[in-house]
């Protein structure tokens, strides 16, 4: 069931579009994370679905029903601040309890629907501090407690991990993941970290400029990227050009065959993609989809041995076993395994000019 | 030895920093309170008064005219610190927001901050005088037809001229400090709360005014002493009986007759007195609001 | 005596001397002695040549104002090298507090009044305070023109001068109207109380201690009394208590019909000066006969106002200057005082068209030419002719009356 | 009384969003924006007419005659106001330089150190802000008689300096809390003397908000009436005290005319300040501090 449809949401400020013709379907207890770099518009969307900015045109409908029209107060979704916003003039208690105060509950009703949630959230016992008593982390899950009590019907979270240091992230992460799980709340949040997303989200939704990249699961981020961009904002730098005839794929280092799973593209001019972690070194270009390549730099990593190679007219990254012993200038074999190999959507003209723009 | 030499230089770094201030305001501010109040106890012998005596203050507490005119002191300062809060309040939520002309608009705000009192009390008696402006706006528009049917503004019974020039300077600066507090705390908080559910009024209600609150407070405390002691506006725009206590004191000090002085400074060690208790209080609910 | 001004400088080092000096001892003059300290009128002169007086005068009236500083200023300085410094107050009983205050401090000399304008209440004030400077008055070479054996210049007040205090002006009280509303004005108390009743909020009177206010009461005073003439006394409190109720029941009576219904009153003449050029009341009070034909010329009063007096009768008062025994420079204001009275600065100041201050010297020592020229002067539009005012004019109670007036009316009406 | 504030980083955090919406004036808008033209501009516009005015009587809403004859007076030799004008403007300097002398380095003990006694530090300073100053200048007056500073520009000054001192002492530590002793240590580890560290380092970053506390206490001793009428001994005369005796029924014209010069440094100080003393200010927010 659809719990949060957007329809051709659009906003600009003066002349700047921030969010441009965004269409999206959330089901009913989906996580889904808002992923971008700043200033990609995602901040804005989430804005426009608390009803704390108006879009300038397209629809929003919660359970089928548009509430462009209803004032953030009546809509009932929950923002959690970036900086763990707790009203300083309140207790944590009263911070927990703002929302069903406002909303009429009664005071008993209210403590004990407090208490559950500080419960939750691993607060039992701090009803009565100040909020600046707290740490960062216990902050955050008194805003997190406060947006949940009142039952949203979709509970928004603007970069809610950014503030924390790398312990207190994965508890978090943790801890909003098995919560909204738990009480099946609709949730989404923004972040511009692709790890946070991949590990929190049911599904992933890309934004670059304000327009919508791709949605969906986490694997199909890495796997079936649609675009180099979305690509390389998973951290994949390789690329070819070929020309494509049915399942080959015709490229200066030799042919490639691709899998029947691959997008249909037609045959002709197409860039394939593979990510680091999928490629093995082989000993020849007998074996299938092997190519061969030098070896440019090579960085031992401890679980593994990053080289950077010249694969014909591209540069690419392999991660190799940490055990691998090539040096620079070293030639090498790349064997791209048939099932890893993706066709991403990008004219090949437009992206041979992109990328003599990207790659420094 | 360089070393305890240096430990020295740090620990007296401090208090030679705050001596300067502190012997300005505890020899003048404070020997003046204290000869004051040697004075209003008949003893100074600096100037010629020997008599130790709590007989100035008798007569003064149970005078029926100074509490009269505790009364009206108490009164005007109480209607002005709630007059000009509520407006300076309601001014400064229109004002933090950018709107066509909010910032001229803002500037003209300010400008009776730095205005002198004495020019607001001249303003108003232009304006609000029986035959003033305003009262010739009302001729010319019809309600009336000479000074006398325009109500006593100035000079009179309630205090409205002295009110009105007090508000007329205490509103910006309150509504200054209202809007830099609220410009500091920015428009997240009351977007919180609307994500919460709270409608305008219980933003207002359980947001912003708590928000706010310590730094009206000290506002309040300020504008409540400051009417409280001051002495022009109520001589030019008070009536004649009953002056408020600033006025009675100075008038009674500034009599030809010696024995007078020491009954002034009576009064002025009671108005003294009710400011300290004034600002006692104060610190403590500051504390509280703050805890 | 020797006069060192005391610079600030020097402030420091005075405290130990100050806190030694006792109350101050009022100077006497020895024979021989033109003035206290000084043998002849040119030791005056040499001892005042080069100096500064600080005259402490009532500075609301604009008029006065530009007049002391063009016709003393600019003439002392001219002839006499004397800087004078007019320090404006808003009433006499200012200066009056603060040669108190000093004399207090243990100030004996050096003082910062050189001059007071001064009349009544005031001086007997500094007089029994023993804190003025003299006698001098009787003189100084322009001394010759004053009528000192005429008892209202001799007593100010009542209180005997005795060569403390030197005549400046005279005046007289006179009533005002607005002319365009009131046609025959109301010429003796009763008459007043009936208009008042029938015209309520358009009368008022200044608060007492403001000296028209003050002068209001005593003609009640006046009024009350069968003969007046028990004011010519130092005070009985018999007498004041047989007439002072029927002063009371009358001001009581018209308090409802003031201006304001009574509820305040104007705190001083030039607030009064204000509501009637506004008609808020259409009666004022002028302590100088010649000021409402002034007002009139320089735009403060409509052309509509004029005076009158009661049929019976107004107060005529002389005001004086006088010296403080601890001023800084006696000298520089003995000269200034002796100037006052030459028969060129009285016509000067007489002068309807300068200021029109009436005179307290002798016209009789005047020569014939300075008396045509006296009466050669043209009367303002609302200036009551020099017989009718004569006529009228009626002469102060003894000073001790005063404070007993003023506080009763603050007890009685005021508070009441 | 903390007057420590970490205003600053939350302000950036709030413009960085740049989401602040310009609204359009509705009604509300409007009533406030007329209230306040109406009230600030009324009140001077009056004064402007009525200095102007030669005659203006009652029912005239604009004066009958028009006439110079109020500002001649104004700035003729009789109504001192020239004399006055210096005296207010040398006397507001002197308290201005005395009180910048004693009170920035304890505005920098307050803002910059945490010390014992700093609570009564603060208490001391907010004490003249409260309690009247007339009553301490009514107890200490025979002391000034005595030390001859009655009627002299250093009494006058003195007597300023009490309410002047705590108001300057308060808006720099405020000032000062909000600038960092980082860069002072940066420029001595560089070589810098201390006159150069001052010159160059701490004088610019507190430079701004100096300029609005030394302006305010100008303003403060401007002000000042009845302390200068009192420690002035009439002979000190500053402008307040040349106008008070034509205000309430004195000549309005004239009262009128004086006023506005009265007024005039004041918009002048405003027009300097208004920007340190606008939309989140760190000099008003001193206020709501103390």
């Amino acid at each position: 069931m659809t719990a949060v449809s957007i329809q051709r949401l659009s906003r600009a400020f003066g002349n700047e579009w921030a969010v441009q013709e965004l269409d999206l379907e959330i089901a009913s207890g989906e996580m889904i994370a808002l992923l971008g770099p700043s200033g990609c518009g995602k901040t804005t969307t989430l804005r426009m679905i608390t009803g704390l900015l108006r879009p300038t045109s397209g629809d929003l409908l919660f359970d089928g029903m548009s509430v462009v029209n209803i004032p953030t107060e009546r809509r009932g979704a929950a923002l959690i601040f970036q900086e763990h916003l707790l009203f300083p003039t309140m207790t944590v208690a009263q911070n927990v309890g703002f929302g069903l105060k406002m909303a009429g509950v009664n005071k008993a009703e209210i403590l004990s629907r407090v208490n559950e949630m500080l419960d939750r959230v691993e607060l039992s016992g701090f009803g009565n501090r100040k909020a600046h008593e707290l740490s960062g982390g216990q902050r955050q899950r008194v805003a997190l407690a406060r947006g949940l009590v009142t039952r949203p019907k979709v509970l928004l979270l603007d970069e809610p991990l950014a503030n924390l240091d790398a312990n207190l992230r994965i508890t978090m992460r943790q801890l909003i993941r098995s919560i909204q799980r738990e009480l099946g709340t609709t949730a989404i949040f923004v972040t511009h970290d692709q790890e946070e997303a991949v590990m929190l989200a049911d599904r992933i939704v890309l934004m670059f400029d304000g327009k919508l990249q791709q949605v969906g699961p986490p694997d199909e981020f890495y796997r079936h990227p649609r675009t180099a961009g979305v690509a390389k904002f998973f951290r994949s730098q390789n690329f070819l050009s070929g020309t494509r005839r049915g399942n080959i794929v015709a490229t200066g280092a030799g042919d490639l065959v691709v899998s029947d799973t691959v997008i249909d593209t037609g045959d002709g001019p197409v860039i394939i993609t593979a990510r680091p972690e999928t490629l093995r070194l082989s000993s020849g270009l007998n074996e299938q989809n092997s190519l061969a390549a030098s070896v440019i730099t090579s960085i031992y990593m401890g679980t593994h041995t990053q080289l950077i190679v010249q694969l014909q007219d591209a540069v690419w990254h392999v991660q190799a076993p940490p055990s691998t012993a090539v040096k620079e200038g070293d030639q090498i074999f790349v064997e791209l395994p048939k099932s890893e190999i993706w066709i991403i959507e990008d004219e090949p003209e437009s992206f041979a000019l992109a990328s003599a723009l990207n790659d420094e | 030895m360089k070393l305890d030499r240096y430990s020295l230089k740090e620990r007296l770094k401090i208090p030679l920093m705050v001596f300067p201030s502190m012997a300005v305001i505890v020899l003048l501010f404070g020997g003046g309170l204290v000869f004051g109040l040697l004075q209003s106890v008949g003893y100074l012998p600096v100037a010629g008064l020997t008599d130790f005596t709590f007989s100035h203050y008798v007569n003064v507490l149970t005078d029926p005219t100074f509490l009269r005119s505790l009364w009206v002191t108490f009164r005007i300062a109480f209607i002005v610190t709630l007059l000009s809060t509520i407006i300076a309040v309601g001014m400064a939520f229109v004002l933090r927001e950018q709107f066509p002309g909010s910032r001229i608009s803002t500037f003209v705000f300010q400008i009776p901050l730095p205005v002198p009192h004495l020019v607001a009390a001249s303003a108003v008696i232009l304006l609000f005088a029986q035959s003033g402006l305003i009262s010739r706006i009302a001729v010319a528009i019809g309600f009336i037809d000479a000074p006398s049917g325009f109500p006593v503004l100035i000079n009179d019974k309630l205090g409205v001229g002295i009110t009105l020039s007090f508000v007329w300077k205490e509103v910006p600066f309150i509504g200054l400090v209202v809007l830099a507090v609220l410009q500091s705390v920015g428009p997240k908080y009351e977007e919180l709360a609307r994500t919460l559910g709270a409608n305008k009024r219980q933003r207002l209600q359980y947001v912003l005014l708590p928000l706010i609150m310590p730094g009206l407070l000290s506002t309040w405390i300020i504008v409540f002493a400051f009417t409280f002691a001051n002495f022009e506006i109520p001589l030019l725009l008070g009536q004649t009986f009953p002056q408020t206590l600033p006025v009675q004191a100075f008038q009674e000090f500034q009599k030809p007759e010696l024995t007078s002085r020491p009954i002034g400074m009576a009064i002025a060690t009671v108005i003294a007195a009710i400011t300290i208790v004034l600002l006692v209080a104060y610190r403590r609910l500051a504390r509280y609001s703050r805890a | 005596m020797t006069v060192k001004p005391i610079l600030g400088a020097k402030c420091l080092k005075a405290i130990g001397l100050a806190a030694v000096i006792g109350a101050a001892t009022p100077a006497a003059t020895s024979a021989g002695e033109i003035a206290p300290g000084f043998d002849t009128w040119d030791d005056v002169l040499s001892a005042a040549d080069g100096t500064t007086v600080n005259w402490f005068m009532w500075g609301g009236s604009e008029t006065i104002n530009g007049w002391v500083d063009k016709y003393f200023g600019e003439v002392v300085k001219e002839r006499y090298n004397i800087t004078l410094n007019r320090v404006p107050i808003g009433d006499t009983v200012d200066a009056v507090n603060l040669v108190l205050t000093e004399a207090q401090a243990g100030v004996t000399e050096g003082g910062s009044v050189d001059m007071i304008w001064i009349n009544g209440d005031n001086f007997k004030t500094l007089k029994e305070a023993e804190l003025l400077y003299g006698p001098w008055s009787e003189s100084v070479p322009n001394a010759v023109h004053v009528n000192w054996n005429d008892p209202s210049i001799a007593n100010d007040f009542g209180v005997s001068v005795d060569g403390l205090e030197s005549p400046w002006g005279s005046a007289q009280m006179v009533w005002e109207y607005n002319s365009a509303y009131v046609s025959d004005p109301p010429r003796t108390f009763e008459a007043t109380a009936e208009w008042i009743h029938s015209n309520p909020g358009l009368f008022t009177y200044p608060a007492p201690p403001d000296f028209h206010g003050l002068s209001f009461v005593k003609h009640a005073f006046y009024w009350a009394a069968d003969d007046w003439s028990v004011f010519q006394k130092p005070f009985d409190q018999a007498v004041f208590d047989s007439i002072a109720p029927k002063v009371w029941a009358y001001l009581n009576d018209i308090e409802p019909d003031l201006w304001r219904g009574g509820q305040t009153y104007p705190a001083k003449i030039a607030a009064l000066n204000e509501l009637l050029a506004n008609s808020e009341v259409y009666f004022g009070m002028a302590l100088n006969p010649r000021r409402t034909s002034n007002f009139i010329k320089n735009g403060t009063y409509p052309d509509t106002i004029r005076t009158f007096v009661h049929d019976t009768g107004t107060l005529t008062n002389k005001n004086y200057v006088t010296i403080p025994s601890a001023a800084s420079n006696p000298a520089g204001a003995m000269v200034i005082a002796n100037y006052m009275l030459s028969t060129e600065h009285q016509l000067v100041q007489a002068d309807p068209t300068r200021w029109g201050w009436g005179i307290p010297t002798d016209i009789s020592t005047w020569t014939e030419a300075e008396r045509a020229q006296l009466a050669s002067y043209e009367l303002g539009i609302a200036t009551l002719p020099p017989g009718e005012l004569a006529e009228a004019g009626l002469p102060e109670p003894h000073a001790s009356w005063v404070v007993n007036m003023e506080n009763g009316w603050i007890e009685n009406v005021l508070k009441k | 009384m903390t007057l420590s504030s970490n205003q600053q980083s939350l302000k950036k955090m709030v413009k960085g969003r740049g989401l602040a919406e310009r609204h359009p004036l509705n009604w509300t808008r409007w009533i406030t924006v007329g209230v306040i033209w109406i009230v600030v501009v009324l009140p001077l516009t009056a004064l402007f007419l009525r200095s102007f005015a030669f005659r203006w009587l009652f029912p005239d809403i604009l004066p009958g005659q028009w006439g110079l004859r109020a500002w001649d007076y104004t700035f003729g030799e009789s109504s001192r106001v020239i004399e006055a004008l210096l005296n207010s403007i040398g006397v507001a300097l002197l308290v201005t330089m005395l009180a910048m002398i004693v009170g920035l380095p304890t505005a920098r003990a307050l803002g910059m150190h945490d010390f014992r006694g700093k609570k009564v530090v603060e208490w001391i300073l907010l004490t003249p802000i409260i309690v009247p100053v007339l009553v301490a200048v009514m107890g200490i007056h025979i002391v000034f008689i005595k030390l001859r500073l009655t009627g002299t520009i250093w009494g006058v000054a003195l007597a300023h300096l009490i309410p002047a001192t705590p108001y300057f002492v308060l808006v720099m530590s405020s000032v000062f809390a909000n600038y960092s002793p980082a860069l002072e240590e940066t420029a001595r580890s560089l070589g810098a003397n201390k006159f150069r560290v001052f010159r160059y380092v701490t004088f610019p970053a507190i430079s701004s908000g100096l300029l609005g506390a030394s302006l305010f206490t100008f303003l403060i001793s401007w002000s000042q009436y009845v302390t200068t009428l009192l420690i002035g001994s009439g002979t000190f005369v500053t402008l307040p005290l040349v106008l008070f005796p034509f205000l309430g029924g004195g000549n309005a014209a004239v009262g009128s005319a004086i006023t506005l010069i009265f007024v005039a440094p004041a918009i002048l100080v405003l027009v300097l300040t208004s920007r340190s003393l606008g939309r989140g200010s760190t000099v008003m927010g001193g206020f709501g501090k103390i």
